[in-house]
């Protein structure tokens, strides 16, 4: 019996691990530590109409247990990862869901119509979220007008089923969820990063070149718990849980507050193995707390279980 | 390529280094400037470069600047440090024809990698000589083990020992065949562009991966960008922008 | 020469640091430790209308560098405070500041009027942002309309200048502060604490006992940075900064990016010394860094100062 | 009130129990049944009962279930360790009355406090008996320490040593005048209405700041609420609301 699949929309996934978008490139430097195959699915980095360069360095900072990354979804744009990059993951049997970003609708639009057309991509994620770019990303993730006015144009063009990637930074995660299921979105994917900023104290200014950057790793696991817990209980499509999951545990966190399957970041960069051994401890964790099938326990910490 | 290394020693030997030396779990080959990236505390690894290897020992030296290094420093013999790598492209030491002249160049806490170079190179036969810069006379080190191999200039900011200055002034490039050059940026910058055939720079970028995963350690070069974490840290003079 | 001294509404502060809310209690417990006195100012346990005994426990949880609390504003009632902590308080030669919570904005003003009348209180702190109790607290810090609304009437009736305290859960932390400063808010305290949440996984039910808790420490600090920087640069009250501190560089971080003052939570709880510690650390970091009176670098990470 | 304890010794005696041993940086008196707050890798301290103490050594016992004490079991002799305490309110072993027979009830994690307890009443020349629960035999501890201070049962859930059952059923009231108990809740609920002239029971709860000033670690008490940290953590029986 296999205990860990998990059936989604446009995504059959053998366990429910899979690398967070932009924390795994194209999968090409970790195919050479492990076999891609044990992974329930991959989310590649993000994908806009033209080739993107980013913002300048430095581009990491670090606080606490956090990373703070303005990395400005950098990214050899559509059509060459539709030429190199996808060829390469399709050899490895697990599912892709292509991150699609943009500066305006219609480049999210055109992103979208294209990568979803392509046989490897089993479904989108919508990236409304990210913290690092002047224009686009945020600004769609937090008003829920634009939001769903947006998935509701990528649903119209998109040949795969799309999972809209929420924003942290929101006084309601619940009204966005709700205003994008109501768009038509198959899923969510939450959460993207925190906007934060950290200061150099001996120059006065901010570390990072892009002032702010996208707070991620344990730091922020609470927040992404309450978020899932809060959001689960409202929609009907399910959520692809992430944010700060390091280890085994934090996995069936999510999963107890109502996620279907687990997306791990910033923790592939502490430990490249780590998606991987996270899938091999799972069953053990299981016997010891009693768990038969992984999705027997999903929203069991709000008591109601959920469709999808 | 997770490996974890033996605390043999760890002491402080001047102003600002800490030499750090393990023990490898296994033998192996370790090519000079390329780097670890070492797990302490923090939640992200640490780059530090490879400042001597042999076959089953390497020795790291380090500045203490911040929370990483800081716990680098309090490693005790016995203790064990969790190291990602050997990562990276390093100096072509085994590419460099025989019959060249090969110019070394190291600033501050650039000058390690370039001992594990020049030793390398030494052994090779080929004819090197260095130009080491510090800050102050308490700062420097490794210079014994530099003459040792070659013909060796120390300088130091305050004249407090060698000559005084900048490194750069006390660069000959007459008769040198190949430059390798690690150190603060601003030195890089000044040594790019010598009229030395072929030029090697070991340039230093914020890292998350390490892996070449996630584009926080790109620099800008002629044919777009370039990864410090996997084409470089060693890369040809011409191929970056600093 | 006082190198640290800060002149507020209100407040006159020796040195820019003082124990943030409902992290220091009344100041009885360390006052067994050091002498008050050293403190730039108190910012005491937030006081409602009448007794409150606050939610059930567990009332704390961990996760990475951040603490999750669930206290539920626990208190004595205002007059038990007016009666028996500030007599003792006022032994102190220090600023005292009083934080004023309520389920409704009658709470809110009747509470403000009894506490700004004591000669003992220097200024309020309205704590619109409490994510610990059903009634009041957060709504208010949420919403600009209410947020103002409400301070407009503490304003109305307060015999002391008004701090209002700014919730971190919102889109727009710029929004909710320009709100409160047009209506008449004389400085802002930032930031309360983000919501989050912990499951037990042996359970598969939150920790806390009231279910979501207040992140705080090092986890939130590169939000509160954040915000801070944001909110300086388009109000002009002075802001009190807070959350994450731990040590004195975290103190110059929240300076440089705008706040005239700096409060200490959760660390009191690490090391019940932190606070005089820190003050003791400043002088020697500001000659380290040449920096000559501390409110030289205020808001110098976005180039132009401030009045206030 | 933080002291720097050095580390003497650390081994696990028994399943589920390690004995951590320190040297105090200075001579004191440390009642029985208070805690030292202990600060390892996470935010937070730990609060951690003390077992026994002597004029400059001070035994904690400790069950590993989570970071915080996961990083206490790996300290290694020499290490220092920081505490902030001794903090709350012990057992009366003062002020017991010489002529009262007490007796000590303890499970599991909750039997550490009860030997010193023990230790000191028996010292007084005060008359104790001892009733110890275990979950089976492989994770009983300090058996013949207690025993050389005065009768002593053990009891195991499985019968695997001892008497089988819970700790509850193996305790006899008659004759004594003063209990002192600590471990589960469940055990405490079930012994906090005992026939007995005085008891008191050492809670547990979450903290916080560990001194009063969070109310993180607040119970239910007929005149309100209580402390478990300054108010506690040993209670009349009579005082908290389970
Ligand atoms: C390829 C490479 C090789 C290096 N080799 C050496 C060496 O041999 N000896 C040595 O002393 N130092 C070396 N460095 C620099 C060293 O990595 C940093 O000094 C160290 O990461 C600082 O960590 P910290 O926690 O002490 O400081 P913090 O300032 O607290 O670090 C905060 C963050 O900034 C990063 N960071 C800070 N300074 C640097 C820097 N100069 N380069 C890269 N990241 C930085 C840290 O990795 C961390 O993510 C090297 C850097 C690179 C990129
Ligand atoms: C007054 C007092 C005395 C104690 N004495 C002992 C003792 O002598 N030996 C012993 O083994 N244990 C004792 N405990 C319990 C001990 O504090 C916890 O087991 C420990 O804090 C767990 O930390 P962790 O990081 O390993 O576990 P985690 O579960 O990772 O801890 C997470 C958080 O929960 C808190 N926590 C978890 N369990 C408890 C608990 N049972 N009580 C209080 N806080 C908890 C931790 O302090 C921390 O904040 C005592 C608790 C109290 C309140
Ligand atoms: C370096 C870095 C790059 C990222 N790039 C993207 C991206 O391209 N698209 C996206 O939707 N999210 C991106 N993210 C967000 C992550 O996918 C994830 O939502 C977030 O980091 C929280 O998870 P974590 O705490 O496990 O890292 C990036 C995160 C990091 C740290
Ligand atoms: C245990 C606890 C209790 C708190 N109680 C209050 C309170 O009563 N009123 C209030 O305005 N903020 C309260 N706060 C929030 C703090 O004042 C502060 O804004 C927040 O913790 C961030 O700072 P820190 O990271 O330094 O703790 C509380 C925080 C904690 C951890
Ligand atoms: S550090 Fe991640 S790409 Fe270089
Ligand atoms: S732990 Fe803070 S009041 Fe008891």
């Amino acid at each position: 019996m296999n205990r860990l699949n998990v059936e989604l929309p446009g995504l059959s996934l053998k366990n429910p691990i899979m690398p967070a978008s932009g924390c795994f490139g194209f999968g090409e430097e970790f195919a050479g530590l492990y076999d891609l195959s044990v992974l329930g699915g991959i989310m590649i980095k993000a994908a806009t109409r033209d080739e993107r360069f980013g913002n300048k360095t430095p581009r990491v900072a670090e606080s606490g247990m956090g990373m703070l990354n303005a990395i400005g979804l950098q990214n050899p744009g559509v059509e060459a990862i539709l030429g190199e990059k996808l060829p390469f993951l399709s050899n490895y049997d697990t599912e892709i869901i292509a991150n699609v970003a943009g500066s305006t609708p219609e480049e999210y639009v055109e992103v979208a119509r294209m990568i979803s057309a392509s046989p490897v991509v089993k479904a989108l994620e919508l990236n409304i979220s990210c913290p690092n770019v002047k224009c686009g990303g945020l600004q769609f993730g937090t008003d829920p007008v634009m939001a769903s006015e947006l998935t509701r144009r990528v649903k119209a063009v998109s040949e795969k089923p799309v999972y809209v990637k929420l924003s942290p930074n929101v006084t309601s995660i619940v009204e966005m969820a709700t205003a994008v299921e109501a768009a038509g979105a198959d899923g969510l994917t939450m959460i993207n990063t925190l906007i934060g900023m950290r200061i150099d104290v001996r120059t006065g200014q901010p570390i990072l070149a892009n002032r702010i950057g996208g707070l991620s790793g344990p730091s922020i696991k609470p927040v992404a718990v309450r978020m899932i817990h809060d959001v689960s209980r409202e929609v009907d499509i399910p959520i692809i849980g992430m944010g700060g999951v390091m280890e085994v545990d934090d996995v069936l966190e999510m999963i107890y507050a109502g996620a279907s399957a687990v997306a791990v970041g910033t923790a592939n960069f502490v430990n490249p193995y780590i998606c991987k051994e996270i899938i091999e401890a799972l069953p053990g964790r299981m016997d010891e707390l009693g768990i038969e099938h992984i999705m027997d326990i999903r929203g069991r910490a709000h008591g109601h279980l959920h469709r999808a | 390529m997770i490996q974890q290394l033996t605390i043999l020693s760890n002491r402080k030997i001047a102003k600002g280094a800490t030499e750090l030396v393990c023990r490898l779990p296994e033998r192996q080959e370790i090519a000079p400037g390329r780097f670890m990236h070492l797990k302490v505390g923090p939640l992200l690894r640490r780059p530090i470069s490879i400042a001597d290897a042999g076959d089953d020992e390497i020795t790291f030296l380090f500045k203490e600047v911040g929370k990483g290094t800081g716990e680098l420093s309090g490693l005790q013999p016995g203790m064990t440090l969790d190291a990602l790598g050997p990562l990276g492209n390093g100096f072509p030491v085994d590419s460099v024809d025989e019959a060249d002249h090969v110019l070394l160049v190291g600033g501050g806490i650039g000058v390690p990698p370039l001992y594990y170079a020049m030793r390398k190179l030494v052994e090779r036969g080929v004819r090197c000589s260095a130009v080491l810069g510090f800050d102050t006379g308490e700062s420097v080190f490794y210079e014994d083990a530099f003459r040792a191999l070659g013909p060796t200039t120390v300088t130091t900011v305050d004249g407090t020992a060698g000559t005084k200055g900048f490194v750069t002034a006390a660069i000959e490039t007459e008769g040198v065949d190949v430059l390798f050059a690690c150190g603060p940026e601003a030195m890089l910058r000044s040594v790019q562009h010598l009229d030395i055939k072929e030029r090697y720079i070991s340039i230093e970028n914020r890292m998350g991966c390490g892996i070449g995963a996630c584009f926080a350690c790109v620099c800008a070069s002629p044919s777009g960008y370039v990864k410090t974490c996997t084409d470089g840290p060693v890369f040809r003079a011409e191929e970056v922008i600093l």
